[in-house]
């Protein structure tokens, strides 16, 4: 890792647009609304986090760029066109990993290769460099019954980055790694990005791990779900948690988080007190 | 040799029927036998053209021809058939015992024709509801030794072998044979499809092997006896059985149009087969064949 | 509100939705009767059936003074066929599922009991219930009893195949759950494998009414004056094609009346799933 | 190995476990027999049964000269009937399977296709199969085709339903999943609904061999001279009850041996399940 | 939250006692030592973390003094009884959340009340309390099909806290939640624990959450799963992350897990590679 630029230059075409998106769930009494009037651009080569309390729509928001439980309000464009289905040029890794435990730890890897229709010996050499990568080649023909958490999640990521789509969506995926493993995977997804030019939109609860990977973070407001603040980081990769100005921008983001925490609690503390 | 395809009833102990495919190619023929386990479901394959001629009860002929099924009674190949039998438990003298007794029996065939006839006869009302002085229980011919043996029912009017077997196996005895009706003894008819008919050459060959073969079986009770029970029964019939039941239904060759009006007649009064538009015997019942076929064989 | 409308379309909508294909269906049927493509003693006409449908349906007196007009209208053959047949259908599920369902919960989830008598009721579960008859007999005489022993078999089978089976798919991290905070068997049972073994039992229960179903014409070949098993084999004996279709209409449209409340029964007791709608 | 040895016991262990149940139950049964508590002509011995069931399995004719022994050893009626009756029951149910599945997927995938069509199965499926007899015969005519016909039809409607539900339950988040991952309908089926959906579907199967044995004996009504439906059916008229129970264990053998096929199968099938075993 | 002592006196009873506690599950191609000669004494009253790489056996050992998926080789004793089958003196909240899809938020609350036998009004009290601890009293009658990620490991963790247990097991149990709200969690426990003297088994990825919460640290080996080191956090409550002590402490603990991956990773270098 040595790249020292980030990737986006301002002129680069924009890969997700998003012009006042919404999503109202129905629920018993009402809708519960869990997104609304997010207006967000994503440019080519971007690698942009997304951060916000439990429950405030960053699952919801991946979601929507990736085609899932349409319709929203407002209009979402990916890769130049209105998003109207799900599609492997907007690969995503599921906050819950969503890995087929029907099939093997390879076959699960190799899923998205076979539909592509490339080479068998090709798909091969593709899945046996991932799993040796995500040190799970002792694994390779088991199911996912036999795999622990964080095994289950790195075969949720080597499937995705499996199928080198251009631009990558992922939901907490560092969730269940222990902490040398996660900052391994960092690299790696550093790595990829930068030498892939691929945009990458990632959920995380840790804003350190945010300051490490994005040009930008957004920081999401709990109910209604929108954009409270978008956060440049300007520091080049690879970034040092110890600079001055690492510290910060964890000062300022986690701030920003703690204050939407607080305003929350505040309403809710307002809205559903009794005698306690 | 020309083909005819002949349905047969299962419980056929007639082997005569079922003997004449042996002896067609005597008569240019080829027959090919198909065995039912009911009348009823001959009547949808001569429908759909898969049988030409049938073994069938007289009532069956009825009620096949009342729907519009283009068949004609050419024969008749045996009688009787119905036995009306009591628990072996209880006293019977007569009829008339049968007041407030249940009875079970086939609906629609020949034994519940017979049994009504009987009832009437001896100025029983009857329903299947329990209200009148006998009470019906309608059920498949197996089911009724079977109910009459667990004593659910007390009497019932029961076709061959089945009668049989329940005098033999101890649990039934006999009230009578309800032959002294109007009806007299059911006859079971040998009846072939209108477009076989017009196929005079065939037909007439047909016939002439239902003769022969019943000739046989009547001058060879032996050879039939031991036809049925080794070839038709592979010897699971007791001798004791086929005997007994051959006794209630002898072999025969005739059936007149008379018979079969007074069958139309009676099912009429008695609601049997609830015809709509009953037909009239004499459209159907054609004896022109039969009669050739007698003469042909020297047989009276 | 259009959103909401567009997901519960009108009643009328979806009526013509699913009466759709049936009358499509009637339409070419009637063509090939008309035709004559179809000889009408075995296929009549669905005017015809629907003719004998109404007769079979009307009362067949005429109304007499001081009859309740409402118990009038049903006094028909066809009215209290349904009803005789419908009670059968329902006592002998009852009677099969409620005894399928327990067994199930207790083979899906101790091998010992299914390794006991897996083999022995596997060996019962082909037989058919047509051979049962003598013993049916034997052991509940005549009438409605055997009637209930044949169908509640015929349900029996189809439930305990799928409860067990649902059983033994609950993911056991909810078995591990639900002990881990103290739950005995019987909460085990009714609150945790119950509700998640409930996709299949359902579904075993839908299939155990279609066999019920078909086990009704058998049980009421045993000595039974009613019910619509009764009218068809009575109607094969005579011949009439176009009663053993009405008949067979009416236990079909049955079926569906009780499928639709199974359907309802269904999505509000899954109405927890998160199943493959709305992707 | 001593635990390896505990998880698998010995084949004759495990016989001797399936066997406990039903032996007790036989011994029960002689009991009642021989102490006169049940009249033999309805329940016959086990003892008289296993004599009528060796006359049904042996050879009717002596060895001949020149002739295989094995093919003589196979030529009594119960081997022949047993295997017209296999025969059957495994085309009706390959018929009947081979339409369902797809139906199925189809139907639990597509709520149009699902809206368009429940109506009419839903009606079609409570019609008893003998009701379907004369048209069986309209349509098939005589002998084994109207056997298959009715057999696939009583398959069918367990394997639809359960395809059905088994499709509904998968969890959406795998279809999101297949999706994303580029999957088109057709690998979105034979990769991702269909595994997910094995459970149901392999426990539908189950249900649909069982219903196809009891349908076989309602087709072997239809012109046929062979099979275990036919000596059922026949031995009845006859009131051959030991003949008759004979029968009926053998087809009773005959879907055991299916069913423990079908286990192994299920368990091959389902060895990446993280069911409730191993709790 | 002003407690500064720690719970455990060097005399307080054993509550966990492992002796040569081993796991190996059955594979394809002979047996995986998941775990092995794990000894190990939990004092009552103790807060122990378990750090170490993903797939290591933190999740297997919890099992194994949770009672599940027996049998284990060695001793397993808890509460002065061997381990013979799950019981909720040892409450645990699991990797996966594992709340029941078909109860709603409160159901699944009340569950463990339920089988308790508390009365009704009483179960309804402390279900209310402790749903608007977590926040999630606005979706009290939901399914968990309606809540987010980290909403339904909050219902995990309430419903396990709503037992009382003197034992609680927690696998990861705020791996998917904000950092705001993981601090008020922890905190939360940390009181709970205090004002109950209960024991807690706690396993983590996160060292500093390790350090925030544990009386000792257990780091543990990879491949076969045995005890590296335990590492006694002598530090009062509530600790502070910029402290001096806090940080030597981290760098040690990282330092440990680090050489342990290391060691694993160069194992499976060794082992593993061909012309790559
Ligand atoms: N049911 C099982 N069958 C076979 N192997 C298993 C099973 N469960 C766990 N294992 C294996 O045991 C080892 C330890 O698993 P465990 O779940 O305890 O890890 P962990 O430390 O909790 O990891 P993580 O932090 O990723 O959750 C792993 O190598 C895993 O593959
Ligand atoms: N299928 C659904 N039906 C109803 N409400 C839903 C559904 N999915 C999500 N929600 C609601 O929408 C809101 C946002 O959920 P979302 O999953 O996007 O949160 P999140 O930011 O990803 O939270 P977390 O960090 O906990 O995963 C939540 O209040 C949730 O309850
Ligand atoms: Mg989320
Ligand atoms: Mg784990």
């Amino acid at each position: 890792m040595s790249a020292l630029v980030t990737n986006t230059a301002p002129g680069a075409p924009l890969d997700v647009v998003l012009r006042g998106v919404g999503k109202r769930f129905p629920g018993r009494d009402g809708e519960v609304l869990a997104l609304t009037g997010i207006d967000l651009d994503v440019r080519h080569g971007e690698f942009l986090c997304i951060l916000g309390p439990s429950g405030c729509g960053k699952s919801t928001l991946l979601n929507a760029i990736a085609g899932f439980a349409l319709p929203y309000d407002g209009a979402i464009t990916a890769n130049g066109v209105p998003v109207v289905r799900p599609g492997p040029d907007r690969a995503m890794v599921f906050q819950e990993y969503a890995i087929f435990p029907w099939m093997t730890v390879a076959q699960n890897v190799a899923f998205g290769l076979k539909i592509k229709g490339l080479p068998r010996t090709e798909i091969e050499a593709r899945v046996d460099a991932l799993l040796r990568k995500f040190q799970l080649q002792d694994f390779r023909d088991r199911f996912p019954k036999h795999l622990s958490g964080g095994m289950r999640q790195r075969v949720a990521i080597a499937r995705v980055l499996a199928l080198d789509s251009p631009m990558l969506l992922m939901d907490e995926p560092f969730g269940a790694l222990d902490a040398l493993t996660r900052r391994n995977l960092q690299d790696e997804l550093l790595r990829i990005w930068m030498e892939c030019g691929k945009t990458v939109l990632f959920v995380t609860h840790s804003i350190e791990e945010s300051i490490v990977l994005a040009n930008r973070v957004v920081v999401m407001t709990y109910r209604p779900g929108t954009i409270k603040r978008v956060v440049p980081v300007e520091m080049p990769y690879p970034r040092d948690p110890a600079s001055p100005r690492f510290a910060e921008l964890a000062r300022e983001l986690s701030g920003l988080v703690m204050e939407e925490q607080m305003r929350h609690e505040q309403a809710e503390r307002a809205a559903g007190d009794g005698p306690d | 040799a020309d083909v005819v395809r002949l349905g047969n009833l299962k419980f056929a102990h007639y082997g005569a029927i079922a003997y004449m495919k042996e002896i067609a190619p005597q008569y240019g023929l080829e027959i090919q036998e198909r065995v039912f386990p009911k009348g009823i479901d001959i009547i949808p394959a001569i429908i759909a053209g898969e049988i030409d001629a049938a073994a069938s009860a007289a009532d069956g002929a009825v009620a096949a021809r009342a729907t519009g099924v283009p068949v004609l009674v050419v024969a008749g190949f045996a009688k009787g058939g119905a036995r009306i039998v009591g628990r072996g438990d209880m006293k019977w003298s007569s009829v008339a015992d049968l007041k407030g007794k249940k009875v079970g029996v086939a609906r629609g065939g020949a034994q519940e024709l017979v049994l009504l006839a009987e009832l009437d006869k001896h100025g029983l009302s009857f329903s299947d509801k329990g209200d009148k002085d006998v009470h019906l229980v309608y059920m498949a011919y197996a089911d009724i030794n079977q109910a009459l043996l667990s004593r659910n029912i007390d009497a019932m009017c029961q076709s061959e072998p089945q009668s049989s077997q329940a005098l033999s196996q101890g649990f039934g005895v006999e009230i009578i044979k309800p032959y002294d009706t109007p009806l007299g003894e059911p006859v079971r008819t040998l009846v072939i499809t209108e477009k076989l008919y017009a196929n005079k050459d065939v037909a007439e060959r047909f016939l002439k092997c239902f003769v022969a073969a019943t000739k046989f079986f009547i001058d060879n009770p032996d050879k039939a006896q031991a036809y049925v029970r080794e070839k038709m029964f592979k010897g699971q019939l007791s001798d004791e059985d086929y005997r007994q039941a051959l006794e209630n239904s002898p072999f025969s060759y005739d059936v007149t149009a008379d018979h079969v009006q007074t069958t139309i007649d009676m099912m009429v009064k008695y609601g049997i087969g609830k015809l709509a538009n009953p037909p009239k015997a004499a459209d159907f019942v054609k004896l022109d064949l039969l009669a050739k076929a007698r003469k042909d064989l020297g047989i009276q | 509100m259009g959103k909401a409308d567009l997901d519960a379309p009108g009643l009328a909508a979806r009526l013509a939705r699913a009466l759709a294909v049936p009358v499509a269906l009637l339409a070419l049927w009637q063509l090939a009767a008309v035709s004559g493509l179809v000889n009408p003693h075995i296929l009549p006409s669905p005017w015809q059936v629907l003719r004998r449908w109404a007769a079979y349906a009307s009362p067949t007196e005429p109304l007499a003074q001081g009859m309740n007009p409402l118990a009038w209208a049903f006094s028909g053959e066809l009215p209290h066929d349904a009803l005789a047949t419908a009670v059968r259908v329902a006592v002998g599920f009852a009677i099969g599922a409620g005894l399928a369902l327990p067994l199930g919960l207790a083979m899906g989830s101790f091998d010992r009991v299914y390794n006991l008598l897996n083999p022995l009721l596997q060996v019962l579960r082909p037989i058919p219930p047509i051979a049962y008859i003598p013993l049916a007999i034997l052991w509940f005489g005549l009438g409605n009893p055997p009637a209930y022993f044949l169908i509640s078999l015929g349900a029996f089978f189809p439930v305990l195949m799928n409860t067990i089976a649902g059983v033994r798919q609950v993911d056991r991290i909810y078995i591990r759950a639900g002990r881990n905070l103290g739950a005995g068997s019987a909460t085990m049972f009714t609150r945790i494998i119950l509700p998640a073994a409930t996709p299949l039992i359902l579904t075993g229960m839908r299939v155990g009414v279609g066999v019920a179903f078909i086990c009704v014409i058998v049980a009421e070949m045993i000595a039974v004056n009613d019910g619509l098993g009764f009218r068809i084999l009575e109607a094969r004996e005579f011949f009439w094609s176009d009663k053993i279709i009405a008949g067979m209409l009416t236990i079909g449209l049955m079926g569906l009346a009780i499928d639709t409340c199974m359907d309802r029964l269904n999505a509000h007791l899954l109405r927890w799933h998160r199943g493959a709608g709305g992707r």
